[in-house]
């Protein structure tokens, strides 16, 4: 089996069309910034950009002209406030960017429809609220049981899912600790699949805990393995969220001559993530490392021959 | 959005409020009756913003037992410092389970795990129904919100809600922009009913706490001012509701924040203030 | 908060009820025979038993008298045959035990409608199958997005689970690996759960490695601790599947009068698990334990502060 | 159930089957016939009973790079020995993955990732529909099997699906008395209709394996020997099924088993003749 290692640059131009529905995934944790900034940086156009929570990595996105519709179901710099560049093209009556919006077990429903290739996923969200009025997607649906009426949602099949994780193997077997988000849900739900990892591991590592594995290589397209890929999201284990960054980002994302100057100088005046880190900083760098380890202790599988 | 301290209220309440030392803002009693209300309950369900302070705090002093649950995917979480956001590397490492969101969702959440579901909300009416979407017009709005997140479902699927949010003539409406979550709906007969044909689990809000005082429902579903917060005055509390507010016979005065709630709020959970300034 | 440790005979005792929906569960892993030999032993009756697999633990249960319905999707001893005292009492014109019949992931996708509170749950299968003509449970149901028919399943809720597990803490935080069967969503579904491990540890080790746990304290009503508890059926990394054994009770299970001598020597005969355990002897359960480690490596979740 | 051996046959058998040493049985060329019929594939799904040994087979020899997948939710075993049950230790020690049955029925097979599902079967008709159900009525069958199991889903959803089984005038049948798994159902037109209409991701049956010989499905759906064993008879293969078969023009004769085949059947995976015996 060959190997799916790619750069960065190499795995986003194979893989990312213009038009393309795109799924970057990761609930605060393990979200693929350098994936987002390569995309803005190869300037695709006319992408509709599927996310839980849109956050920084989208608001940059939709900055960079990349986005011509949302999907998601919370919009906001967690903490903080709101998504300034969104705002700037979403309020009022200019508004140029659509928008298809649902809840977090939404959205979660969505992508699990695509992984299990259902024609809808019934939950018992959104009775008597006002999403079902401005979503024509969600549909209420009877129970076969004469139990009552419940709401569905359609599948939602990305052209390109992008996850991040600690770590995989060449073919792409791919694992991740902390929170697992609805990361695996929209890998399966995908057509192609990009892994950005922060190690590359041997197919032994893998192997020795099968448990731990979210995403076979079967349905990854591309492994990149970019250190530090996820900041100021955060990994487990290996750095903390960089709550600086997302307060910082506030100012400048208010103003939109700041917010392109912030693109020219950390997106397109940089070649990618390597660079990204070197002008980041050795101390902030390591100002995010964890304090002690937290080991998670070993179970025994067992041979059995 | 930096708020004045006020001085320790004399009278009745600075009586109850034993332990309670100097001043203290409205926010700081806003999270501190939140966090109160979670005496006695047991998995919570923790939301971003406010409720993420005053849980936090429950868990330090009423409810040291209560079993956080972050909509990321935690069950059991025993945060060692207060998050800014309610996904965070601090919220896993020694929580008791971690999930994909869809078991959290789905195997939590809508199987009627959850006690208390804890929101905040850019918008309220009197029968606790929610607006987290858009001031204005959906498709072209004056202020897009965040929209609903997990509000939605845990508006639905929690045995309880509370609210936690400052109260202004612009949150406490007459009529809501955007139903995001259901409350008692139309009056708490309406919503009893609709609750049970659906086979919801919840039964809507419960508490509402805000920067003036705590609200319960009464029979008919309509929020009731139960308690005022020391040094707020029942013409503060209806200049700054859409609404004539049902007002508790025996109205209470909320006791003050002891020491031990402001220091841990100050020094342990919110050192840099920016949750309380 | 309070330890749930009981002993199987007050465990079973207190939570399982005559008339009641029971489900033992665990695919060909993890299958408490300790439980459905106490259930046999303290003569419950009428019971619903359902289970993906019976397997020889209801082969035993039916022929020890407890049971009245079976709902399941595959019966057999697997790479043996039949499972025959269940075939004494549904082959031919005198058939007494009801049966509700599914397939596999009929079976899984009624446990997640259970968990997930959910009226139904839509799956591909069935469609030109003669299933849904035999369970009129099964039923169609239209996509709201106008693209076909589906089949959907009625959520299964049981009155009481029982999974084993490799340990747990005294709250009942449960910690598996190795094959995962449906026993997380039969534990959520279900109104009372008993949870049957080889060690019961401390908190600390669950919550050293949350991502491993896949029930919580929560909805577990009492830990059983029973090491050898599964066999013959087996824990992954603690002793090998009893391929011995399943080939030896299908002479036995073929003989009505046999099985009753077996019962009556291996269940009624002895007063639990520790008596059965010193029974089988020394070296058949030395014999059984895993060859050599294979040990799952250590992850960091890091301390964060 | 034990078998006679046979003497290697003579003749463009023999000849093609370099390497063949002695004499094999017919369920020992079974299993190789199936085991070869994986050469190319990436990801098989593998079913209990002869799929198991017919699989690992291939694994060992014609297909190394091929994905076993267990119904019990193993993707990437590599099996240290041959399991009697498709649910063991040794399926799991090694892996690439486990995930709950849940994902593994729905992820992985719904979502159409499966190549191959290989399939046991009691019964089936000239359109590779399947009975693994009942003999007999249903409600007071004359033997009660097994069941689906997973089988219903995986003939749905696989790519394509590989049967192998033994053939009788019991189990190949003018008409099953139970589907339990579809295969062409009255046809190709109408299967492939019923199949695109309802979203299916599989194709239906490819290929079918028994103890006489090879089948694939023509055009009309239908099954046609396209390859008889060493040994095995036309008469043999007439006498042992329900209706008239479609017999290739170009009938080949299978390749006897090799040495290494038989040698890896009898040595490593079933040393105690569970499966062949």
């Amino acid at each position: 089996m060959s190997s799916k290692v790619a750069s960065m640059r190499d795995a986003v131009a194979d893989l990312v069309r213009d038009g393309d529905t795109v799924a970057i995934e990761g609930f605060t944790h393990l979200i693929s910034f350098a994936a987002g900034h390569e995309i803005i940086r190869q300037r695709k156009r006319d992408l509709t950009l599927a996310r839980m929570t849109p956050d920084l990595i989208y608001d940059q996105m939709v900055a960079g002209g990349v986005a011509r519709k949302l999907i998601f179901s919370w919009l906001g710099n967690p903490g903080v406030g709101g998504l300034n560049a969104i705002r700037r093209v979403t309020e009022g009556p200019g508004a140029s960017l659509e928008m298809e919006e649902y809840s977090h077990f939404g959205m979660v429903a969505r992508y699990t429809a695509g992984a299990m290739n259902l024609p809808f996923f019934p939950l018992r969200s959104y009775f008597e609220t006002d999403l079902p009025k401005v979503n024509p997607l969600i549909r209420p649906i009877d129970s076969p049981y004469g139990d009552g009426t419940v709401y569905a949602v359609p599948p939602l099949r990305p052209d390109v899912t992008v996850i991040h994780a600690q770590r995989a193997d060449a073919e792409g077997n791919t694992q991740v600790w902390g929170l697992l988000g609805c990361q695996k849900e929209a890998a399966f739900a995908a057509d192609r699949v990009i892994v950005v990892v922060e190690e590359l591991v041997e197919g032994s590592i893998i192997r020795a805990d099968p448990n731990r594995t979210i995403v076979p290589g079967i349905v990854v397209d591309a492994v990149v393995v970019e250190p530090f890929g996820a900041h100021p999201s955060y990994v487990q284990g290996y750095y903390d969220r960089d709550n600086r960054f997302y307060r910082d980002w506030d100012p400048i994302s208010r103003d939109a001559a700041l917010t392109d100057g912030w693109l020219a100088e950390w997106v397109h005046g940089l070649s990618g993530r390597a660079e990204y880190v070197a002008k980041l900083g050795e101390e902030r760098v390591t100002s995010l490392r964890p304090s002690a380890p937290a080991p998670s202790g070993v179970v025994d599988y067992g041979e059995y021959r | 959005m930096s708020e004045q301290r006020m001085p320790a209220p004399a009278g009745p309440a600075s009586a109850s409020a034993s332990g309670s030392a100097g001043g203290f803002s409205r926010t700081e009693m806003m999270i501190v009756a939140a966090a109160r209300a979670l005496a006695g309950q047991r998995v919570c369900f923790v939301g971003v913003g406010l409720p993420n302070i005053a849980v936090n705090l429950a868990k330090r002093t009423v409810s040291p037992d209560l079993e956080l649950v972050y909509e990321a995917g935690v069950f059991g979480a025993e945060p060692a410092r207060l998050p800014l956001s309610i996904g965070d590397p601090t919220i896993v490492t020694g929580a008791t389970a971690v999930t994909s969101m869809l078991e959290l969702f789905g195997y939590y959440l809508q199987r009627g795990l959850i006690d208390v579901g804890f929101l905040g909300a850019a918008q309220i009416d009197r029968f606790g129904n929610i607006n987290t979407t858009v001031i204005g017009d959906y498709a072209h709005p004056k202020t897009r919100l965040p929209g609903s997140g997990g509000a939605c479902e845990i508006a639905i699927n929690a045995r309880q809600v509370f609210v936690i949010m400052r109260q202004s003539a612009r949150s406490f409406v007459e009529r809501i922009d955007f139903r995001t979550s259901p409350g008692n709906l139309g009056g708490a007969e309406n919503a009893a009913r609709i609750r049970r044909e659906q086979g919801w689990l919840g039964s809507g809000p419960s508490v509402v706490v805000t920067d003036l005082g705590v609200y319960h429902f009464d029979a008919s579903g309509e929020m009731r001012l139960d308690s005022l917060h020391p040094g707020a005055s029942l013409d503060e509390v209806r200049a700054t509701m859409g609404w004539d507010p049902r007002i508790a016979d025996d109205l209470a005065t909320t006791p003050a924040p002891t020491a031990d709630e402001l220091r841990l709020i100050r020094e342990e959970l919110d050192p840099d203030g920016m949750y309380t300034k």
